[in-house]
């Protein structure tokens, strides 16, 4: 593989692709959002429960190119157990670090494995499909009823 | 060149400037013409002569350029006329595409013919642009759309438009070649059952017009769509081709400038075919260079575009067929130069931006085709589209790129 | 160029190829900017550069050149949206031009809300493009056209427009700049009136967009269209701005690929703003080439424009009433560039041609306005039209014509 | 007056624009029409009495440029006393002149005073000025009741 290949595609995202983490149907979730790509017919369900500001549990399910699975998966992983607050902070972090914005070393350091979708940031047209779970998590948090779309 | 065997595809592509250059450090690859062409040195030209030598509005000028502007754009007009064989120059109305074109019939035809309970039949393959304007119709007049199934090898069931068609049936709106499975339809055979029933027919050429000569008389059909884009010239140019009988009695589409007699107050007179349907100024460039992609395109000559397309299609699908983890979504035995496949567990997104990466420009999506998705009970798909540059060296390069991808997803 | 006094028209000509040319052996002398405008430089390179580079369909690939062709499009719309100061560019809609514009205001907001009895006002010095999709507005839904009269001198009748308004009044149509008496309407007071009896305003901003600063938040109307063929710019393009609050809630006005978010035969969902309004493949090219206009022309500085073409109209009138056979149509007070008139016993036409014959283009004819014709009783003017190239030496040589024309048929 | 002006404006078209002939109504004419160029608002009548196949009498109304004016002034004073079949004809040779069909040295000659028309066909812009009034004529030998537009 070579490079510019590999700073999209990289393992983790093959894996998590491949074996999403928390792929799977929450039964009367607290917080629910659908999320929506008309460009590529991305289509995701975020569900969640959210006990006392504390999210209890996260999961998803959908289909999606492998940057949307993977970002679902691994952002699931790192939402889970974290507070209301700090989910926002993610997605506000997560939401920059794709969209260029200028992050310094600290703030580079605290996106942990999150970092991998860093290089997507160089594909326009896939930043999308990376930002549509997170997108989605966010809308459930604010409790928002209407389907989001990326677009 | 009149004969296939001196196709040179090699020197054709020296006509498209757009084609040498790199992407991801790549020489590019082109093959996403479904979704548009490239353009002709020829066209570009013509599109800076236009501004350099003789620009002006049209139609209403006694100076000397506007005599030549509009003399450029009318000649575009009888280049058009000849190109599909058109009765007269009165049937060719020039708008922004294929979709402005589809969208006229429905408003001025559709609106002023159709009533609660009439039927318009379309097929399942068609492009969004040939769904929507007749699902806004059904919703205004409460005429009811009706689907001509296609089978798994993505073919019209054709007698199950002989039994769809009634007395009921007011509107046929057919695709000449489907722009996601390839499928080439029977629109002559179509266009006499529909006459046969009553109905008139309303052929979507936005992906047949560029690969095989199109003769409106012979196929009978009432009108025909198409895009100057996808058709080796400008964006925002199209054709719609209409029988002179029908359009004579339809009431304008938009209303302005240039589609009037005479206007007061009180009374507006609608001014003479093809002028009623071609409100305020046109694309007066884009017309004109489409005039020239079209002479471009008759250098070449659509018999020979034919049969080399085919041919590529022929080694494309051979090429690809040494991967079997490919799903060719489209096999009908007539159909053009269109791959669209799945491959199981590796989303067509991927797919697309590791063709990107290689270099080679495919288009991935659901093509404006969603039902065609639905029907096929995938999500998107991945297509690649020839075009008349096309040589057997890009289909080995798009070849290649698929072997990456299987490695990557491993 | 922040300054009037160094306004360097000379300089600017150099940019327009197209002026430095002979006809019927005369230098030409460009002086038809209202029917439609020269393009620089700038722009004619941008269209080859696109087609040269990164030809592409938009918004639906993810390989390079459509991400190019997407970015590039998307920037001129916050080009045009920053431009005319609109909030968002979901308020900002890629048509063909002006006419289209009024059109998809008359049929996607007039046919969803206006009913008969309902009234729309337009003054009596509209182009024929914000008068006929009105006609064809009332004749579907049941509501009348009204007409606010104009003065002699070409002023809108103010105090008739404050009387006609009422609470039946749902839509105000009106010419910022007429194309004909150069009349310049006040469309901020209009506004304010028009909301306060219940109606929406539609601005005709054909005329106005070329010659001076148009912010679109400060005039406060709903609806302002323009063409980028008057505005420098290239054929087949035009902008409708609109309110989203308005936007939001209208139907689209064309159905197709681009303007949906999904598609099944039984339920089909409309994509957001502004991509709504957008159907199908749009004028890539040239709303591309339209942002180069656009940057070219805030180059120059639209206050700086308005300064030099007051001035040189002020030298034009002087020039032109050495002859006391000429008859100016439209001495408003406020009005742009534009100078019309008619000379007994000589017909415009005529006129025309002998200007022509001496290398100067001018238009005449009703110049798409009729009901300004029979409003000052005369069958057709001869118009001169300024722009950001034209002289003083420009003005010169067009009232030198003016005496051939006197010696011709005296 | 340099050559191309004076190609198209020959003293004769001068002359004719200012004082027409037959320029007036014919009071319950046996043939009638009327025509119209939308391009610049021209707008002719034309009115013939023909009887037993001949035109006794005819003549114009209408506003139009100094071509069409002079056009119609001159076909009137030519059709006038000719034949049906005649005027027919001279129609026919107009167009074929105006509208640059080859003609022989023997046709040119028979055109006679119609040859100041000849320098319109230089200006393809004015050549509907110059046929609108032999259109309309045509159209009310035809009998025919449409409006005629030469557009
Ligand atoms: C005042 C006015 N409105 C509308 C139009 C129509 O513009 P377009 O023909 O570009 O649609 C024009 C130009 O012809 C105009 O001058
Ligand atoms: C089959 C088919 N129909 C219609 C269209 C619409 O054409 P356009 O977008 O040029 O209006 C397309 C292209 O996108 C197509 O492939």
């Amino acid at each position: 593989m070579d490079n510019p290949l590999r700073e999209i595609y990289q393992q983790v995202i093959l894996d998590h692709n491949k074996s999403p983490q928390n792929f799977r149907v929450i039964e009367n979730p607290t917080n629910y959002s659908e999320g929506f790509n008309p460009l590529c017919g991305d289509h995701i369900h975020i569900y969640m429960n959210i006990v006392d500001g504390k999210v209890e549990d996260i999961s998803f399910q959908g289909n999606g190119c492998a940057i949307s699975k993977s970002s679902a998966s691994i952002m699931t992983t790192i939402i889970k157990g974290k507070s209301r607050e700090d989910a926002e902070k993610y997605f506000q972090k997560f939401h920059d670090m794709v969209t260029g914005v200028e992050t310094t070393p600290e703030e580079e350091e605290s996106l942990g494995k999150l970092l991998v979708f860093q290089g997507v940031r160089e594909f326009p047209a896939r930043v999308k499909c990376a930002s549509l779970a997170w997108h989605t998590m966010h809308s459930a948090i604010e409790g928002k009823e209407t389907t989001i779309s990326t677009e | 060149m009149n004969n296939k065997t001196k196709y040179d595809a090699i020197k054709i592509r020296e006509d498209f400037p757009v084609l040498f250059q790199e992407v991801n450090g790549k020489p590019l690859v082109y093959l996403d013409n479904a979704a548009t062409t490239q353009k002709p040195l020829s066209v570009i030209r013509k599109i800076s002569e236009y501004y350099e030598k003789y620009n002006s509005n049209i139609h209403r000028g006694v100076h000397f350029l506007s005599q030549k502007a509009t003399a450029e754009y009318e000649n575009s007009r009888e280049i058009v006329r000849r190109f599909i064989n058109a009765k007269s120059t009165k049937e060719i109305i020039f708008l922004r595409g294929t979709t402005e074109g589809i969208n006229l019939v429905a408003n001025s035809f559709g609106k002023s013919n159709l009533k609660a309970g009439d039927e318009i039949l379309i097929s399942h393959m068609e492009h969004h642009s040939n769904i929507v304007p007749w699902q806004l119709l059904c919703e205004v007049t409460g005429a009811v759309l009706k689907v001509i199934p296609i089978s798994d090898n993505g073919e019209l069931d054709f007698d199950a438009y002989k039994n769809l068609l009634s007395e009921r049936t007011k509107i046929v709106g057919i695709v000449h070649q489907s722009n996601t499975l390839g499928t080439e339809n029977p629109v002559k055979a179509m266009a006499k059952l529909a006459h046969d029933a009553g109905a008139i027919i309303v052929v979507d050429g936005a992906q047949s017009i560029q690969h095989f000569a199109v003769d409106v008389q012979d196929l009978d059909c009432d009108f025909y769509a198409f895009s100057g884009h996808k058709l080796y010239g400008p964006t925002g140019t199209g054709v719609l081709f209409g029988k002179e009988s029908l359009l004579s009695t339809m009431p304008p589409f938009q209303g302005g400038g240039d589609m009037i007699a005479s206007v007061t107050f009180e009374k507006t007179i609608y001014n003479s075919l093809p002028y009623k349907f071609e409100a305020g100024t046109p694309n007066i460039e884009g017309v004109i260079a489409l005039g020239a992609a079209i002479e471009y395109i008759e250098g070449i000559g659509l018999d020979n575009i034919y049969s080399y397309e085919k041919e590529l299609y022929s080694y494309t699908a051979e090429k690809m067929s040494e991967y079997p983890e490919i799903k060719l979504i489209g096999s009908a035995p007539k159909k053009g130069g269109v791959f669209s496949f799945v491959i199981d567990n590796i989303h067509p997104h991927d797919i697309g931006t590791i063709f990107d990466l290689e270099g080679v420009a495919i288009r991935t999506g659901h093509l404006c085709t969603q039902p065609v998705m639905k029907r096929f009970n995938i999500p998107a798909v991945s297509r690649v589209s020839l075009g008349i540059y096309n040589t057997k060296e890009d289909i080995d390069r798009a070849a290649a790129v698929v072997k990456k991808v299987l490695e990557v997803f491993a």
